[in-house]
This record gives structure tokens, C-alpha cells and sequence, in this order.
């Protein structure tokens, strides 16, 4: 189906970008923050006006410059992207919104920076989500790692100063080594980069070795999907100030990692000379790897924001694993995880955010009792766990279920072991926090009465979250109808 | 007045120059309206001749009425078309943005100091639109002497560096002028395209092979091409302000235009890549300028001298990328002259406003500097992106077709140099940045600079300077986005069909 | 005996250009003295300048002064053969004039290089740059 | 041509070329690069390229002298090693 | 460094001679130098400007360009030996030197005193003792007004004869700077002062660019001196004749400017008080 020209696209992308310059000249910190809202509102309506076409199957598409025949910047809407954007653009107003309260509440430096750089990172999220060919996606990709680089460093103490060299290290580093001569090598022998339903890989000729080596660049070129080895920057990022760590290490930039990876295997490689390849196996088994290894570190750490990163460490893999299986289960399943997994995490870094901005606590192993103090919050939290480990009523089982029957689909049960016992470790390492906030004597709490719950701009947004969590447990509906247009889109039928 | 832009670009500069030193006698205040007023002025006409070699391919304008072979004649085609822009502009935007260190640092000879200003620019610009080897090697010595003499008053190093700069520049110029007789003594003449019309009955001639080793040798030493570098950080780094702005940014990426000019349109591609077989020789060298250059870079204290290190290495892209022999490397080689320009120059005046708010050129100067003067170091990160080669600045876009002209080369080690250089020059900013953002700022600082008198208030640069560095750091990513356009209307036919 | 000589005159020349090159290249690189450095150079540019003139040279010409260039007989044929080749020797004033001005700008280096050092050897300067 | 003349005159050039770039005195290297300059100035005149040696005459042997003599008095005579 | 000169020296020198074999020979007529571009020069140049010295007329007006960058290099050598070591503000010597001229007595004067500059007497002389000599003085004086003569004849008779604008510059230049030595510098400045030699090199130039100017403005290429064919009243050839004549005389202003300018500033290190 021909692509229909819009400008729907780049209004959406240009959304954020326009608001930088509002938010550093505004000096009032209230004007600030109702641009950075009314940004962040269109941003969403824009993407949502596109929902309908999209639904019909369309696709919207706006190129920006040619730079040769064959190659140019350019955004194309499709169902994959447009889920992306949805989780991205919507998660964007209640980070806003929790922004807001974390920040003021903790007082913290430098706000009209925090907030450029924010609107920045999400316009190069949304570039990415929109990106038409490999190319765009490459430049808004690069462009995600700088934005985030003044996010992440924002206490720019000394701290923050390690975390983000090494957050670039991996993060450019690995673009820059992997990525561009991939990038380039791809383009030399196929004189293309535009996603294709079934890649653009397939009848150029390349050797079946250096295709190997293609799709390992691929991978670990894009280091934000957090895959091992190159996994470390993601706990040492989580320096940042916790709305950061929620939006851009739950939603934003590992998203955009794994996001990249299954255009990679779609869009790049394609399901089917892929999988006559046989190559994904390889790939499916180091998701595995990294799901149960990043598991069992997330068990043995104290810090909760530290848990978190090695908790996302691992469902990152499962997007992975069930884009590497090929199956039509899993590629749905590795879709609609990107959103569940989305609203799931970012709950329980809220949480995690709120009781640090409460109580200035970081560590789990003293946070005996502090249910009793923040009852909605860590009400949350047991839902955002929920989502992550599985369990009903939350939205995480219908991908982990989807991920269950591709696993069967494709006849290797191996995974399927994988996943029960992934499953089996989360429960081990959220539950107990839960229970232990709840559930302990009075001698046991560590909490003082004065500690209480957080603002209701910090509140809020939890509870929007939260419930968010539970209804796409009732009704998936958008995500899932969006990921299996996408699916239908590459394995036809 | 149309057909006459080529000569525009260079007479009204010329003129102007002799207005300036003469008002710099008579009213002072005259002199930086005329030099602007001049610049731009040629500037436009450069815009004007570019938009008019798009739509007709080539302008020749005959100097003194007299036909090719016999007279000089200018020729412009989409190549230099393109470089004369970049080096009108370059020189316009400098200027305005250094009329307060003028003024500060050469009260007493600012007449004089413009005058060379506006012939080092001349110079410059007559290198690229001249048709005529001969009338290169004039201009070229304009562009030097005028060089030597606005390097050499500042510090006392200054004077040193420039006399051994000087020396230097004169072996390479010299050099040429040799090559050119060697040609002359071959084909009598000195018309660039008639000489390459005599080139396909040369092409087995000793004197001709001989005039192609020793014009290159003399281009290397100009350009600073790797074992023949070692003049070039000293004397750049301590350049005055105003005329690093200048001299940096143009001097090694003019001369690389006449190595491409040289190459393509003197020798012929046939002869430059297929008879002689050099390029592979030269592209080796080009591996490990890169690597040796970004190397020497990381050792630096002192960010101007890193920056010159940097320029080393650019050369070595430039320089590799042309010799890969094919379109893209090529294409990548000659868009590089263009982004290395505005990219240079955002450098050099970041380290112009340091050098003159923090009255230090170490690193470690730095401290602090993102809380002081946000602006400038906003700015100046752009800058430094491009140099890493970050999209969608212009510096990945070159480094782009360079690299792509190293794969269809097949040759992986130049592709591994860049992206080493890449890595390398990622590692320099970083540390910088991390300076400057990371560590308080600390009030010693320039007291043990300054020579007693109290620290200058460490504040955003003035918006005289800050204007046009924001408008050359904005053009970095515009030049990025419109690097496509650039690369399909105009370099596709800056390159001979040959090529592939 | 004859046609050795035919082919050192023929040859001569452009053997003594390039040894005076190659002694101004000489000293500069290997001269430590500025002055001498720049003595170097500019017995270097003036090798370059007696190449070209040797290419000019014609025998059986002369200099390229037209004969009879007024009045009457101005309008006569003129053969090109008669003459010596005017070309080269235009460029060479060109060259011989950037030749005074480069080295006009390289004595004024000097001489402010002396005032700051007191000393024009480079290995003396150098050493003082070290311990600065 | 008097080729007898070119050679004879060519051997003294190189001849003084390697005497200006050899002696200590700069003075001296000064002098002798301006009756090096002279001889080139005769080898032309000899070679037919009058307004050459003419130049030569006047800006190699005469200003070039001059200007070099200055900037030696200006600095030091000695050169050492 | 010695030995990597010599190293250099002896690879380059012998890739050079080697190579010398393939030129021809000296002196050999049908060379592809002589052959190609010269002969157009030699039959055409009294047909194209009535200049019977080719070398003039290529100079001048084939290769007319070249010639006013030439100029201009000149010029930027000037500014930049101006720009590089003049001091405008320097302390007075401690001692001023003065000669008595009818006993030729040297007075030396320690700061403070001084004697009128003007007088007919007592005549100001450098710090670096200078002997007077009578025989030097006076010849000099009597033979600059003819070296100046000869320049002028030089630059007025390039036409015909080998010279023209630049040797004559260099010659009228040359009689400026022989004054300076015969005497002092300070005579010199007190004849041809420093402001007046920069406009004068300015002029100069100015002469040149402005003549090719005025053919642009006056619609044929730059430089292109048959447009003056209407504002001398001559036909086109003669017109190029004349025009070769102007822009001769524009570079010798300016050359001579710049040659007393260099020295000036050469030969007192840029203070301008005392000479050789």
C-alpha cells in the first residue's frame, strides 16, 4: 500500500522542539511548567489524530530531505511506530505531571534545563517512533543520547559525572563502533535503507558471515536495549533524578532500544530471511541469557531503583526474545510488550521516586513498614509489579501470555522454561518488598508517623499509572489491535 | 553587473583593502564598515555566482578580455562554486564576530590589520576561482604573506611559529611553482583546462609524472598533511584571536581544494588515480595522519592546541577521502572542505571567548563554565558534535560518504581510522564538557594569567561575538540537514562523469 | 669527447637548479640560525626562478624585443623562432618580486624574534620555550 | 649562445649560493647572497631574459641586499656552530 | 636535524636529476614551452598593443592579473613588515648625537638639552656612530637626482626596452634608500615621509585595480584596457598601449612606496629614529 503524504508526522515530532524555546525563555517556573503540559497535551492529541488512519491501515509519510535518490530523512507512520508513540506520547503527560511535584518537592537545580532537555528527549523519541527508513532512525537515536546525557548527570556531582562517562561510553561508544559501519556496509551493498515489510537484506548477495556480523553490530550498536554485555550503563544511569529514570530508562530510551532492534529484525533483516537464516536463534539465546542473568543480579540488589534497572534489563530481553522467535505469537507479544511493560515500570518507578521524595529512602531493606505510611503508593507498586511479574489483574500477563504461545508456536520449549523461571524471579524480588511495606509489627517499621504520603502532583500521577496498568488488562484493545496490524503487515495474512 | 561576480569576489576586497589601510591613517573609524562592507559584498557575489554555475554549469570570465590560453581566465564550476561561498562567508562571519579583539589587540595598527585581513581573504579567494596555475601560485603567496604577518603578533611564541611557519610555507610554495614549470616545460602552457586537454598524450611523460609528485608534495606541506604536519600546531595555537578565526577554518581546507582542483581538473582523474599509483600510498598516509593526529589531540592540556591537532586529522580525512578515487569518498572529501570550515571555525571562536573571558587556554581552565556563560557553551557543544560527527549536524554527514567511500574502496582501515578518530574526538569534547558542566566554578581563575591586575569577571560573551557564533553553530545543522541538496545539485557535478 | 659535452651543455643548467635548490633546502632545514634559514630560502626560490629561465632560452634567438617594432616596418612578419620565449620571463619577475616580499616579512619575523630571545638560533630559543 | 660563459658563470653561483649559506659572519652571508643574486642577475642577461636579470639586478642584488644588511645590523652578526 | 636535511637534500636533489634527462634540451627551439603559447605572444603582441617589448605586453597586459596581484603582494609585504614591527610610541633615547657640520665635531647631548633641529649648523645624527664623510655625502647627493631620472626613463621606456614599472619602482626606491644610508635614516623620513609612502603604495595599487575596474564599469572585462580607447581619444590598440603605461606607472608608485617603507621599518626595527 502506497504511503500517504502528511504532515501529521512532523507536527508531531516538531511538537517538543517548539516548546525548548518557550520553556528557556519563560522565567516564571509556573509558565514553564503549563507549556511543558500544553506541549505535551498536543504532542498526544497530534498522535492520537493519527490513530484513526493508521487503524484503517494507512500509512502517513513526510520526508524531510533527500540527501541522495535513494536516501533521505524521512518519517513514515506505521502500526508498530504508532504504539510506540502512544505509550511514549501519553507517558509524557504523566511524567510532566510527576515532574512537577518530584522536583519541587526535592527542590532540585537547574529546572529550566531539566524540562528542555525532557521535551528534547521526546522529540527524538517520537523521531524515532515516526523514523521511515534506518537512517532517520539512526539520526534520531543519536540525537536520544545526547538529550538524555544532561538528564542523567542533572546532580552533576561526582557521582553523576562517572555515571554519565559511562553511560555515553556505551551509548555512543557502541553507536559510533557498531552501528555507523553496519549502518554503512548495509547501505553499500543494498543502496537502500527504508524499512520494508520484509527487510531489504534479502537478494543483495551478502556473504552469510558477514550477515552475522551485521545483525550483531545491529544489536549491540542499539546499547539502550540493554542487552549483555552492554547492559551496565542502564543501573549506572539511575544517578538520575527518579521521573528520569522512570520516563527515559522505563519508557524513553530502552524502549527506543528495543524499538530499534525489532525494526532491525523486521524492517532491516526481515522474519523470513532471517529466520532461513537461522540467525535468530543466536539472538533469542542471548535474550534468554540476559532475561535470567539480569533476574538473579536484580535478587541480590538492595537499592530499589537499582532492582528496577536489572528488573528492565530483563523484560527488555523478553521484547527481544519474542522478536527473535519469528513467530506470529511472539512478534505480538514483543509489540504489545513495549506498552504493558511501559505503564508497568513506570508505575514502580514513581513509586519509588515518591517514597525516596517522602522519606529520602533509597534502599529496600529499610523500607519495613512504609505501607502503613503511604498506603496509595505502595498500592501502586503492587500493581506495577503485577504487570512486570505476569500476574493478573494486570496488562503485563496478556503480553507475557502472547510470549508464552509463540514460545509453544515455534516448538522451543527451552524458552518457555525461561520465561516460567524469569517469572518465578520476579516474583522473588518485587513481592517481598510489598509484603514487607504492609505487612510487619510496629517494632519492625522503620518509619516515623511524620513520614506521609507524597503531593497529590506526585500522587497523581501514580494512581493514573497504576490504573492504566489494570484497564489494559481488561482491555488491551489499541495496543494489541495496533501490534497485530503490525504483525499482519510482516507475515501477511 | 552579473557577469562580472567573478571578478566582484575579488577586486572589491581588493579595493577595499587599500581603503582600510588608508583610513586606518586618515579616521579609524572608517575601517571595519569598509572590511565588512567589502566581505560581504563578495560574499553575495559568491552566492549569486554559485546560484548561477547551478543553473549553467560552469562560468568563465576572461580577465582583460583575453581567451584562454593566452590571457588568465577565472573558471568556476559547482567545485570551487561551492568553496568560494564557504570561504566569502567564513571571512564575513569572522570578522564581525572579532571587531572587539581587533580593537583590543591592535589598537594602533587596526588599519593595517584589516587591510591584511581583506588580502588574506582575497588571496584565498582568488586560489579558488583562479583558472590559471600560475595566477594560484600570486594568490597563494598573498594569502601566505598576509597569514605570516596576522599570526605573528601576539605572544612571543607567536613571532617564532610564524617565522618557522613562514619558512615552511615557503618550501611548499616553492615546491608548486616548480611543479608548475615542470608542467609548463611539458605542455606550454598554464591554462588548468588546457593542460588537462594536453594530459591524455602526456600521461607517460617523466616531466609530468615528476610535476604531479612535486605540486603534491608542496600541497601536502601547505596543508599539513601527516609527516608533514609539524608546523602547524605551534603556529595555530598561538595565533591571535581574530586571526585564527581566519586562518584556521581556511588555510588547509583551501589548499585541499587544490589538491581536488589539481587532481581532477589539471591532471585528470584518469592520470591522478590510474596512472600514478600513488592514491594508495596517500590514503595509507591519510590512515595514520587520522590516527596519529586524534592521538596527539588526547595528549593536549591546552584545548587550542587540541583543536589544532584536530584540524591534522580532518586534513587526513579530507586528503584520504579524495584519494579512495571514487564518487563517494570524493563527495565526502569535498562536502568535508565545506562543513570543516564552518565546524573549525565554531571551535576557534569558543576559544576565542574563553581565551578571553578565562584568560587561560588549559582544559582544566574550564571549570564551571557551563553555570557562567550557558549561551556560549551551548554553542560551543555543537560544535563539538559536529566534530564527533553527530547527527544531524554536518560534520556526520561528511564523515558519512567518507566512510561510504571507504567501503566501496574496500578499504576498512580508512573506515577504521574515521571511526577510531570519531571515538577519539568523542573522548576530547566529553572531557571538556565534563570540566565545564561537572566542576565548580572556582575564582582563582586568571590570576596567574593576568599579570597582577584583577581577574575579568568571567560572564556570557558579548553579543557582538556571541551573534555570529550562533550563527555559524546553527548553520552546522542547517548545513547537515540540507547536506542531501548540497551533495545532489551541486557536488554530484563537481565530480567528473568518470567517476563512479 | 664532443657529445659529452653537448650533453653537459644541454643538461647543465637544470643540474645547477637543482643543486642551488637543494642547498637552500639544505639550509633550511638544517641551518639553526634564522638569518641563514632565510638566506637559504631565498637562494632556494631563486633556483626555481633560473629553471625557468633555462626553459626559455632558445639558440639562435634572441631577446624579446621586437625588432623594428615602430613605423614603418612594424607591420613586417615576425618569426616566432627568432625570439626568446617571453613567457617564462614574466612569470619569473612575478616570482622575483614575491620572492623580495617574502623575504621582507621573513627579516621583520626575525627581527622581532631577536628582540624577544636576544638570540636567532632555534635551538637556543627553543631551549628557552622549554623552560618558560 | 655563449655556453662557455654559462658554465663558468654557473659554478660561481653555486659557489657563492654555498658560501652564503656556510659562513659564520652574517654580514658576510648577507654580501654574499647579493653577489649571488648578481651572478644569476649576469647568468640571465647572458641567457637572453633581460628584463629578468634587469629585476634581479635591481631587487635581488640591490634591495634584497639592503633589506637583509638592515635586518643583520638590526640583530647579530654571529651565528654560532 | 642536520642529518635528516641532508637525507631530504641528497633524495630530493637526485629524484630531480634523474628526471632533469627527460626535459629537453637547453636551448632547443622546438621545446613544447616554446613551441605551445609563446609564438601567439611574439606575432601578436604589436598587433594587440603597439608594445614591441613582449615581456611588457604579456606583463602588463595579457598576464595583466597576475601583474596587480604582483603588485599587491608588494603591498601586503609593506603592511605586513609595518604591521609586524612598527612601535608608534617609543621612549626618547637617552642621548641625542649632533654634528657640527663646518668642524664635523660630534656632540653628544644627555637628556633634557636640545638643539634646534632646523639649525643650518648642528645637524642630528644616529646613535650608531656614523662617520662623516664629505666624498660619500656629496656624491650621493649629486648622483640620486640621476638614478631618479633613470628610473623615471626606465618606467616610461619599458615599451621599448627592457624595464618598466617595476625596476623603475625598484630603482626610484633604491635612490630614497641610498639616501637613508648616506646620510640618515632621518633625512630620508624628512624627505619621503611614512605616511606619505603609504598612501603612495596605496595610489598606487589603486591605480592598477582602479584602471581594471573602470574597463569593468565601463562594460568589458575587468582590466580589459581598450575601453580607454574613448576617454583617450585613440583607437583601441594604442589605447592598449597607453593603458599598459598607467598601470606601469601605478606599480612603480607603489613599488618604490613599499621598498622605502620595508627599509624604513627594516632598518630601525620599526621605532623610526635612527637608521643604520
Amino acid at each position: 500500500m502506497e504511503p500517504l503524504f502528511s504532515i501529521g508526522p512532523i507536527l508531531a515530532v516538531l511538537t517538543p522542539v517548539a516548546a525548548v524555546p518557550v520553556l528557556i525563555s519563560s522565567k516564571n517556573e509556573n509558565v514553564r511548567e503549563g507549556w511543558t503540559f500544553l506541549a505535551a497535551g498536543a504532542l498526544f492529541l497530534m498522535v492520537v489524530s493519527m490513530l484513526p488512519s493508521i487503524l484503517e491501515g494507512a500509512r502517513l509519510e513526510f520526508v524531510i530531505a533527500t540527501l541522495t535518490p535513494s536516501l533521505a530523512i524521512k518519517l513514515t507512520v506505521d502500526a508498530l511506530g504508532m504504539l510506540f508513540a502512544l505509550v511514549a506520547s501519553f507517558l509524557w503527560i504523566v511524567t510532566s505531571a510527576y515532574s512537577i511535584g518530584y522536583m519541587r518537592t526535592l527542590k532540585e537545580h537547574s529546572q529550566t534545563r531539566y524540562y528542555s532537555f525532557f521535551a528534547l528527549s521526546l522529540f527524538a523519541t517520537i523521531g524515532v517512533a515516526f523514523s521511515g527508513n534506518f537512517f532517520t532512525m539512526y539520526l534520531f537515536y543519536e540525537l536520544l543520547s545526547l538529550a538524555t546525557y544532561p538528564l542523567v548527570t542533572h546532580h552533576q556531582d561526582k557521582e553523576a559525572r562517572s555515571s554519565g562517562r559511562k553511560y555515553l561510553f556505551y551509548i555512543l561508544g557502541s553507536s559510533i563502533a557498531f552501528l555507523i559501519p553496519a549502518m554503512l556496509i548495509t547501505y553499500a551493498y543494498t543502496g537502500t535503507l527504508d524499512f520494508g515489510s520484509q527487510g531489504f537484506m534479502a537478494g543483495h548477495g551478502i556473504p552469510p558471515k558477514l550477515l552475522l556480523l551485521l545483525l550483531g553490530m545491529f544489536i549491540f550498536g542499539f546499547a539502550k536495549c540493554g542487552i549483555m554485555p552492554f547492559h551496565s550503563w542502564l543501573p549506572a544511569a539511575m544517578v538520575a533524578p527518579t521521573p528520569v529514570s522512570a520516563l527515559l530508562h522505563a519508557v524513553a530510551v530502552v524502549k527506543v532500544g528495543v524499538f530499534c532492534v525489532i525494526r532491525v529484525i523486521t524492517g532491516v533483516f526481515g522474519t523470513d530471511f532471517l529466520s532461513s537464516l537461522q540467525y535468530n536463534s543466536y539472538l533469542a539465546y542471548l535474550a534468554a541469557f540476559t532475561i535470567l542473568a539480569a533476574s538473579l543480579i536484580a535478587l541480590s540488589q538492595d537499592n530499589l531503583k537499582r532492582r528496577l534497572a536489572f528488573s528492565t534489563i530483563g523484560q527488555l530481553s523478553y521484547i527481544i526474545l519474542g522478536a527473535a522467535l519469528l513467530t506470529r505469537y511472539s512478534l505480538t507479544a514483543s509489540m504489545l510488550h513495549i506498552a504493558m511493560h511501559a505503564f508497568g515500570k513506570i508505575t514502580l518507578f514513581f513509586c519509588a521516586g515518591a517514597i525516596f521524595a517522602a522519606s529520602g529512602i533509597k534502599n529496600i531493606s529499610r523500607m519495613v513498614g512504609i505501607g502503613k505510611r503511604m498506603p496509595w503508593t505502595m498500592g501502586a507498586f503492587l500493581v506495577g509489579s503485577l504487570s512486570v511479574i505476569g500476574l493478573p489483574p494486570a496488562g503485563g500477563l496478556i503480553s507475557k501470555w502472547f510470549l508464552v504461545l509463540g514460545t509453544l508456536e515455534s516448538d522451543q520449549i527451552f524458552f518457555l522454561f525461561v520465561l516460567l523461571a524469569s517469572s518465578l524471579l520476579n516474583a522473588a524480588y518485587f513481592l517481598p518488598i510489598v509484603y514487607r511495606a504492609f505487612f510487619c509489627s510496629e517494632e519492625e517499621s522503620q518509619f516515623e508517623n511524620k513520614v506521609d504520603e507524597v503531593p497529590a502532583w506526585c500522587l497523581g500521577p501514580i494512581m493514573v499509572t497504576a490504573t492504566a496498568s489494570l484497564i489494559l488488562f481488561f482491555y488491551p484493545q489499541p495496543f494489541l489491535r495496533l501490534a497485530r496490524q503490525a504483525v499482519q503487515t510482516i507475515l501477511g495474512g | 553587473m552579473s557577469q562580472h561576480y567573478p571578478a566582484l569576489i575579488i577586486v572589491v576586497p581588493l579595493l577595499a583593502a587599500l581603503a582600510a589601510a588608508a583610513a586606518g591613517w586618515i579616521n579609524k573609524r572608517y575601517c571595519f564598515p569598509i572590511a565588512v562592507a567589502s566581505l560581504a559584498a563578495s560574499f553575495v557575489s559568491s552566492v549569486f555566482l554559485l546560484g548561477r554555475v547551478i543553473r549553467v554549469k560552469e562560468v568563465i570570465y576572461e580577465m582583460a578580455g583575453w581567451t584562454a590560453p593566452i590571457g588568465i581566465v577565472y573558471r568556476v564550476d559547482a567545485l570551487n562554486g561551492l568553496v568560494i561561498v564557504v570561504v566569502t562567508a567564513v571571512a564575513l562571519v569572522n570578522l564581525i564576530y572579532s571587531k572587539s579583539a581587533i580593537e583590543e589587540d591592535f589598537p594602533d595598527k587596526m588599519g593595517t590589520y584589516y587591510a591584511l585581513y581583506i588580502l588574506f581573504a582575497t588571496g584565498l579567494a582568488g586560489m579558488v576561482v583562479t583558472g590559471d596555475a600560475f595566477n594560484l601560485y600570486v594568490l597563494m603567496e598573498i594569502a601566505s604573506l598576509t597569514g605570516y604577518s596576522l599570526m605573528g603578533l601576539r605572544r612571543d611564541r607567536a613571532t617564532v611559529s610564524a617565522l618557522n611557519y613562514l619558512i615552511v610555507g615557503t618550501i611548499g610554495a616553492t615546491f608548486y611553482l616548480l611543479g608548475v614549470g615542470y608542467i609548463y616545460i611539458a605542455t606550454g602552457t598554464l591554462n588548468m583546462a588546457e593542460i588537462a586537454s594536453f594530459m591524455s598524450q602526456m600521461s607517460d611523460s617523466g616531466s609530468i609524472r615528476m610535476a604531479f609528485v612535486i605540486c603534491l608534495a608542496g600541497l601536502f606541506i601547505k596543508m599539513a598533511f601527516f609527516p608533514l604536519h609539524g608546523w602547524l600546531p605551534n603556529a595555530y595555537t598561538y595565533t591571535p584571536t581574530a586571526s585564527i578565526g581566519l586562518i584556521a577554518p581556511l588555510t588547509t581546507k583551501v589548499t585541499v581544494y587544490i589538491m581536488i582542483r589539481m587532481a581532477l581538473s589539471v591532471f585528470t582523474p584518469e592520470f591522478s588515480f590510474k596512472t600514478i599509483e600513488l592514491s594508495g600510498a596517500i590514503v595509507w598516509l591519510a590512515i595514520i595522519g587520522i590516527v596519529a593526529g586524534s592521538c596527539m589531540a588526547l595528549a593536549q592540556k591546552n584545548f587550542k592546541k587540541m583543536f589544532t591537532y584536530i584540524i591534522v586529522a580532518e586534513v587526513g580525512y579530507m586528503v584520504g577521502g579524495f584519494w579512495l578515487g571514487n564518487r563517494a569518498g570524493i563527495s565526502g572529501s569535498v562536502l568535508h572542505i565545506a562543513n570543516d570550515a564552518l565546524m573549525t571555525l565554531a571551535l576557534f571562536m569558543a576559544a576565542g571567548i574563553f581565551a578571553r573571558k578565562i584568560k587561560g587556554e588549559e582544559i582544566s581552565d574550564m571549570q564551571g563554565l557551563f553555570r557562567k556563560m550557558p549561551w556560549t557553551m551551548a554553542a560551543f557543544v555543537l560544535g563539538g558534535l559536529s566534530i564527533i560527527g553527530v547527527p544531524p549536524t554536518c560534520g556526520f554527514f561528511s564523515k558519512w560518504y567518507l566512510i561510504s567511500g571507504g567501503i566501496e574502496a574496500g578499504n576498512y582501515y580508512f573506515v577504521g581510522a574515521l571511526l577510531f578518530s570519531s571515538l577519539i574526538n568523542a573522548v576530547l569534547f566529553f572531557r571538556i564538557f565534563e570540566v565545564a558542566y561537572f566542576e565548580p566554578f572556582s575564582e582563582s581563575h586568571g590570576h596567574d594569567h593576568s599579570h597582577g591586575h584583577e581577574a575579568v569577571a568571567v560572564e556570557e560573551a558579548p553579543l557582538g561575538m556571541l551573534i555570529p557564533f550562533y550563527v555559524v553553530a546553527i548553520s552546522l545543522v542547517i548545513l547537515g540537514i540540507f547536506s542531501g541538496d548540497l551533495i545532489t545539485k551541486i557536488i554530484y557535478f563537481a565530480i567528473p562523469a568518470g567517476i563512479v | 669527447m664532443g657529445e659529452i659535452l653537448d650533453f653537459i651543455i644541454a643538461k647543465s643548467n637544470y643540474w645547477s637548479y637543482v643543486v642551488l635548490m637543494m642547498i637552500g633546502l639544505y639550509a633550511m632545514i638544517s641551518r639553526q640560525n634564522y638569518v641563514r634559514k632565510i638566506i637559504g630560502m631565498s637562494i632556494f626560490q631563486t633556483a626555481v626562478i633560473l629553471f625557468y629561465v633555462s626553459t626559455a632560452v632558445k639558440e639562435k634567438a634572441v631577446i624579446p624585443i621586437i625588432a623594428h617594432g615602430h613605423g614603418e616596418e612594424a607591420n613586417a612578419a615576425i618569426e616566432a623562432s627568432q625570439y626568446i620565449n617571453p613567457l617564462p620571463h614574466v612569470l619569473m619577475l612575478t616570482a622575483i618580486v614575491v620572492g623580495v616580499a617574502t623575504l621582507g616579512v621573513a627579516l621583520s619575523l626575525a627581527i622581532r624574534v631577536y628582540q624577544k630571545y636576544g638570540t636567532l638560533e632555534e635551538n637556543e630559543i627553543n631551549d628557552m620555550i622549554r623552560e618558560q | 649562445m655563449n655556453w662557455q660563459i654559462d658554465l663558468i658563470t654557473l659554478l660561481l653561483v653555486i659557489i657563492c649560493g654555498i658560501g652564503a649559506i656556510s659562513v659564520k659572519d652574517l654580514l658576510g652571508a648577507s654580501i654574499l647572497l647579493g653577489a649571488y643574486s648578481f651572478l644569476m642577475c649576469v647568468l640571465w642577461a647572458v641567457m637572453g631574459a633581460v628584463d629578468v636579470a634587469f629585476t634581479e639586478a635591481t631587487v635581488g642584488a640591490g634591495v634584497s641586499t639592503v633589506i637583509c644588511v638592515a635586518a643583520v645590523f638590526q640583530t647579530t652578526r654571529r651565528a654560532k656552530n | 636535524m642536520k642529518k635528516l636535511g641532508l637525507l631530504t637534500v641528497v633524495v630530493c636533489g637526485v629524484l630531480l636529476l634523474l628526471k632533469t634527462a627527460e626535459f629537453a634540451d637547453w636551448g632547443d627551439p622546438n621545446s613544447p614551452a616554446s613551441r605551445h603559447l609563446s609564438p601567439y605572444f611574439l606575432e601578436n603582441s604589436i598587433k594587440d598593443s603597439a608594445v614591441p617589448n613582449v615581456v611588457t605586453a604579456v606583463l602588463a597586459d595579457y598576464r595583466g592579473f597576475d601583474t596587480m596581484f604582483e603588485t599587491t603582494v608588494i603591498l601586503a609585504a609593506g603592511l605586513a613588515c609595518f604591521f609586524i614591527l612598527r612601535v608608534r610610541k617609543t621612549e626618547k633615547p637617552k642621548s641625542t648625537y649632533y654634528r657640527h657640520v663646518p668642524t664635523a665635531t660630534t656632540l653628544r647631548i644627555i637628556e633634557g638639552a636640545v638643539l634646534p633641529e632646523q639649525s643650518k649648523v648642528f645637524k642630528r645624527i644616529d646613535s650608531v656612530w656614523v662617520p662623516f664623510d664629505l666624498i660619500l655625502a656629496t656624491t650621493c647627493k649629486a648622483i640620486i637626482p640621476f638614478i631618479q631620472i633613470f628610473a623615471l626613463y626606465v618606467i616610461a621606456h619599458g615599451h621599448h626596452s627592457p624595464g618598466g614599472g617595476f625596476q623603475g619602482g625598484v630603482v626610484l626606491g633604491a635612490s630614497i634608500i641610498l639616501m637613508a644610508i648616506s646620510r640618515n635614516l632621518g633625512a630620508a623620513i624628512a624627505h619621503l615621509k611614512e605616511k606619505t609612502t603609504v598612501l603612495m603604495a596605496m595610489i598606487g595599487v589603486f591605480i592598477y585595480a582602479g584602471t581594471g575596474a573602470f574597463a569593468a564599469l565601463a562594460g568589458k572585462n575587468f582590466l580589459d584596457y581598450s575601453t580607454l580607447a574613448t576617454v583617450l581619444g585613440v583607437d583601441e590598440i594604442m589605447a592598449r598601449s597607453h593603458g599598459i603605461l598607467i598601470v606601469e606607472t601605478g606599480v612603480a608608485i607603489a613599488v618604490m612606496a613599499v621598498m622605502v617603507w620595508i627599509y624604513y621599518n627594516l632598518s630601525s626595527a620599526g621605532k623610526q629614529d635612527e637608521g643604520l
